[in-house]
């Protein structure tokens, strides 16, 4: 594994740098916009240049780069705070799905408005019975002809309010046991028959949504995989969501933790000269570099043509947890004064009291800490499965303690 | 008997929807709950009977503390019972006695301690918080209930050094507090800015350290028995969504990764306990043990209340963040504790200091 | 609960500490007695003196002490160095089973000599497949007439070399389900029939023996309890067990840690000035107070009449990984010296060391640390119990891997 | 390619029996061993073809050290490759790497460093070991392989301060070596008195504390990788035994408890071959990182394998700490690693040394 760019790579990094120096929207062009007005100013921007989805092929309105480069153009573009994240999961769960199992007229008609930004995409996986046991959902869908008719629930649904359409996964047949009844579809978010109601967090924000079907229907063409093929379509959602959530913990590392402990003392001096702190520092100091080189290492393998495996898992399990420790120990640092969240008076505007309060919801959402720590053991180490005590009932009949 | 009384009491005039409300509302806190707390007696459990108290000891306050803890009380009791009231009992003179221990006994009036100065560790060396002629100027932040308090008692400094300072806090202009949004809206902090507000000194001049660590000592069994009472809620609520909730067909609380996180909660809040019962013992008793035992209880009582907070809504995955759920309750006031009187790592230092000393 | 002795409990230590004072061996009464020599020498004088497992019943040998007069004594012959070790297995666990199963006579003519140290009792229950699925023993015992013939191997039995008799568990009927097919028994060591082996550990160290049995021949009077019902009388052993292991990491504790750290220098300040020593040490004092305080409180339980729970199992899971770091960083405190085992070369004659490379024994004789865990769960808490797919199951047919 | 080779040849010439013979008999190190490692040209990976060495990169030798790591080889390996081959070309003139380097690629002599004095970390201010007029005095304890060790790098003071000096062991009773015993008996160790040895100083006089970081910077990845590749088998013999091994009907790597252990082994394993490969690009390119990059190699890789050979021996429960299972070798040579160039805590001071450098 080489550190360095190659030629090559200098090379686009160059053409990458100089493309963003000069096309980043400045101040006044993003003002009067919220913040999915600005995300789809700079999508657009990005995809009318050919530099959006960059890792997609031309013809679905990407640019058919190596995962190389698209590593340089994340890294350069991350040195810009620029909006995007309301295209994460139709761009890094729903296309990819999309790309593997819809057929060419659907390609052709979502994914270059995927590309643009024109089209946003949510996912409608979890459910309120569900949790970690995804595959127990029970949103039916009903064939009625050409059509299918949906009623139930479902929870934990980012971007609901703004998107344009939705993935999700219907139980089409209780009587076979849990993964073999059910089914895939893209739906419209806009179609009647759909009620969306926030759900607010602890933090105080409201990132999900419940979202209620009605009867709502949906045309059979939207259907992807076979019908009672849903489970293995939605893997390949799964797998590609636990590749692009990732550590998470957002601005609260060693960097930020280190300069507050410049400016914080104890017992007269500043507390980067004591060695418990210092101590911390270097373990969580390990893990962040630990992390980088191994996404790194991924990605080497993902260039020599590897398929990446679920090591992604380690990034999520490892960082949500140090997340929320430093956040912790960052409020600890200053002492009473930690306690404050008031952005105006509390330290760096009170980025580790806000971490602290969203970090819980980070070792849950996308998997919670047992199971990726599953995954490891099963899939990467090979070591057997749960012991499944609904293995093969049909699901109406599995135990489930309401 | 006491523990029954209080947990009969407290189930009924402080369930989840009173701590939501002063969660979710303006108040700083609940004051119907703090009324039935003073006609209890409570806020007079250790003040002695000349003063009006009722001249209990130090295990029914602890037992009292447990309790709030448990039920994440939204009532200014520790600023006003463990801090305010027993730094007049240390070092107030038989007039400050006299004028103040009554009123805290009956609740008339709420009292804090004023200590902090924004972010740090403060000592004789750092605070800013200046007397002169018996005014005060300087700004204090955060102070836990500052903007319910009647007295205040401030850390300054003075030509003599550090000293502790009482101060009435109906003086108009010249003592202004602001409220300040902390990680846990259930117990109201402010910013006390005073502007040469009438300060009255309280114990020895430069004396104010010393009598601040002793201070520290006793209040730290205290929080930490309240700390103790919250872990071990967050645990038992862990415990019976563990049950109740299935996933592939059986309970979560069936799957090792839950039955050892819940251990671990287990072991984590009962080592904690020990330690408080021995904290505890040693406060009553004035055991020279003391700062040992309190720097003992409050280390394992603040790395037990996180641990369990934590762990608790990871417990109920989705639910467990979300604002309807009461998991929070824990978390926030998990976290509120471990810094109120000095934070994990403070503590662990004092310990050492301790345990220096006792070896010596 | 009350920390200060009362009145009574004061005239007892006081009495305690007068005869210990006078009547603890010199060492030139011990010279020249092998550990099994000097435990019996000081066995037999506490036991003419009343002073032997006082907590048990006078006609057993003891003195009808309380709980709280059991901690005084102990806690006094604690402050002299006496051997003892030999008969915690026979007083601590052999005698509570035979208080409960065995009849008077047996009792009468067993428990006394248990008390005066003329007879030494171990335990016979792991066996090589078993681990912590105690139960699943192989080692048959089958009748013929007033007698059983017993062929197997028993494991990890200490003391076997120098004891006179076992309790021990046998699988009487392999048809029946793992847990209804044992019986239990207690023998004579010195028997014909028996073979022991030592089994080294890792530390050098061979505490312990494998024991083989060949046509081994035991009169059913020997039997505790009745047939099949052997799990349930082990049960009693083993709780007796969990109480008597204890903590273990013999004198690695926050007190030498400490004094170690006086000794050792770090940027030439003494090492107990480092904050992240300071640190390391509080919370390790914070779980050895725990622990105290925990036992304490579960001896007040005691003398309140209560039963102690599987609280005790906190012991052990704590303690002995607590033991094991410890030993791991006053090793690093050293630094490169702290390699070295030779006792004349090394800090507290390499006591740092010898448990290093002992306590990998501790967090897994008498149940693991994962055991323990799950004790605390299921007893403790009330969870639900690990899914069992041998149960019920005839235990000839149970999958075994082999 | 070389990995698969070093594998192959590993599998053949040291497997457990041949690291067992060396626990438990009385050799320093396995002989045949560490000719067949000669013949392969290991010993000369690093030095440059002018001193008669392969002239291969960090890169070749990372490899190495992790397959050596992963077999707990008995070779004195790490003393004389990465720590006295490199002290020579760090600080050697020409003339003394004309003289050595030669040596120390064939194998004819094997070198060692000599820095501890006991417990301690040693430092230009706490050394007593001293030259004086080109002859050296005083005591070194532990050294790796002082037994076998035809040429010994020290740590000593002289009037200018801390230097480095090269001194040969075959002196007489100027240079007395006792062996020592350690937790890992699979690698020798002893002291060394020096007394009135003669004695040359590497590099610039006063300038040995300095050249003692660079060198250790150095040496930290390449012991790193041998603790990544020790870590890495530990997991394996748990997985392994894991599989196999049933309780309660099922094999034991079925329950959460062992999966989620085994799990934590995988992601610090991982995280530290992750950091490792950074620090052997920084090591093989001569990165201003670094000494970031080999403190961050080696604290998680001192980490990762304490945990997973002891977890190995627990995830064995019984079978673990018998004499005859191999799990002890793991346990020991991690023990012996963490120490051998100084402790997880002094790494990690390092490392926020070499940040804070990095920051400023």
């Amino acid at each position: 594994m080489d550190f360095s760019d190659s030629p090559e790579e200098a090379a686009f990094r160059k053409e990458a740098r100089a493309w963003l120096e000069d096309n980043v929207p400045s101040k006044e062009e993003f003002k009067g916009l919220d913040e999915v007005g600005q995300a789809k100013l700079w999508q657009k921007r990005k995809y009318d240049a050919g530099w959006a989805c960059i890792s997609w092929p031309k013809e679905f309105g990407g640019r058919g780069a190596s995962p190389i480069e698209n590593v340089i153009w994340n890294t350069e573009e991350a040195k810009y705070e620029l909006p995007g994240a309301i295209f994460s999961i139709g761009q890094g769960m729903a296309a990819p799905t999309m790309m593997m199992w819809a057929d060419d007229e659907a390609k052709a008609r979502y994914l270059p408005k995927l590309a643009s930004g024109e089209e946003v995409w949510c996912q409608l996986f979890s459910e309120p019975a569900g949790g970690s046991d995804l595959a127990a959902l029970r949103t039916k869908a009903e064939k009625d002809g050409d059509e299918w008719v949906i009623n139930g629930q479902k929870t934990w649904t980012s971007g609901a309010q703004y998107s344009d359409y939705g993935i999700l996964v219907l139980r089409t047949d209780p009587s076979v046991p849990k993964h073999k009844g059910l089914t895939y579809f893209y739906i419209d978010m806009k179609a009647p028959g759909i009620e969306i109601k926030p759900i607010k967090q602890i933090s105080g924000g409201a990132n999900f949504n419940e979202v209620y079907f009605t009867d709502m229907r949906v045309s059979d063409s939207q259907r992807l995989g076979g019908e009672g093929q849903g489970w293995q379509v939605a893997l390949t959602t799964l797998m590609n969501e636990r590749a692009s959530i990732g550590a998470g913990g957002g601005s609260v590392g060693v960097d930020s933790v280190f300069k507050l402990a410049q400016r914080v003392q104890i017992d007269g001096k500043p507390a980067t000269q004591n060695a418990a702190v210092r101590a911390r520092l270097a373990d969580w100091y390990c893990q962040e570099s630990g992390l980088k080189y191994t996404s790194w290492r991924a990605l080497s393998a993902l260039s020599r043509g590897e398929t990446p495996g679920p090591e992604n898992s380690i990034g999520k399990l490892v960082g949500a947890s140090k997340a929320q420790d430093m956040a912790s120990f960052a409020i600890d640092l200053q002492e009473m004064a930690g306690a404050i969240r008031d952005p105006k008076l509390s330290a760096d505007a009170a980025m580790y009291q806000e971490t602290f309060m969203a970090i819980p919801g980070l070792r849950i959402a996308g998997g919670t800490d047992e199971i990726m720590a599953n995954i490891i053991a099963e899939r990467v180490l090979g070591l057997p499965q749960d012991i499944r005590v609904d293995k093969g009932i049909p699901f109406s009949e599995i135990p489930t303690g309401a | 008997m006491l523990r029954e009384q209080a947990q009969g009491f407290l189930a009924d005039n402080c369930p989840p929807a009173v701590v939501r409300a002063v969660l979710e509302g303006d108040h700083e806190y609940d004051e119907g709950l703090w009324k039935k707390i003073i006609e209890m007696g409570w806020t007079a459990t250790v003040i002695p009977e000349e003063f009006g108290g009722l001249g209990l000891s130090f295990l029914e306050l602890s037992v009292i503390a447990e309790e709030l803890g448990r039920v994440v009380a939204p009532v200014p009791f520790s600023s006003s019972v463990y801090l305010a009231t027993e730094a007049l009992k240390l070092a107030g003179s038989v007039e400050q006695k006299e004028k103040w221990l009554p009123k805290l006994a009956t609740g008339e009036v709420i009292g804090t301690l004023a200590m902090s100065e924004g972010a740090g560790r403060p000592d004789a060396g750092n605070i800013k918080c200046e007397e002169s002629d018996g005014t005060l100027t300087g700004t204090k932040i955060p102070v836990p209930d500052a903007g319910i308090a009647g007295l205040s008692i401030v850390l300054a400094k003075s030509g003599e050094g550090a000293s502790l300072y009482l101060v009435e806090m109906a003086q108009g202009s010249k003592v202004a507090v602001t409220p300040v949004t902390t990680l846990d809206p259930t117990r109201g902090h402010g910013q006390i800015e005073f502007d040469g507000a009438q300060a009255q000194l309280l114990g020895e001049a430069g004396q104010g350290m010393r009598l601040l660590e002793k201070l520290l000592d006793q209040a730290a069994v205290l929080f930490a028995w309240e700390q103790v009472g919250g872990a071990q809620a967050a645990l038992e609520q862990a415990k019976g969504y563990a049950m109740e909730r299935f996933a592939f067909g059986r309970p979560i609380g069936s799957y090792q990764a839950i039955k050892h996180k819940l251990a671990n909660m287990y072991v984590k809040n009962t080592l904690a306990r020990s330690n408080c019962y021995y904290g505890a013992w040693a406060l009553s008793t004035g055991a020279d043990e003391l700062p040992l035992a309190a720097a003992t209880s409050r280390v394992s009582a603040i790395q037990a209340y996180y641990f369990a907070s934590k762990e608790n809504i990871q417990t109920h995955g989705g639910m467990g963040f979300t604002w309807e759920f009461d998991c929070q309750f824990y978390y926030r006031r998990a976290k509120l504790l471990s810094v109120n009187i000095g934070s994990e790592a403070m503590w662990q230092d004092r310990l050492i200091d301790a345990y220096e000393q006792n070896v010596a």
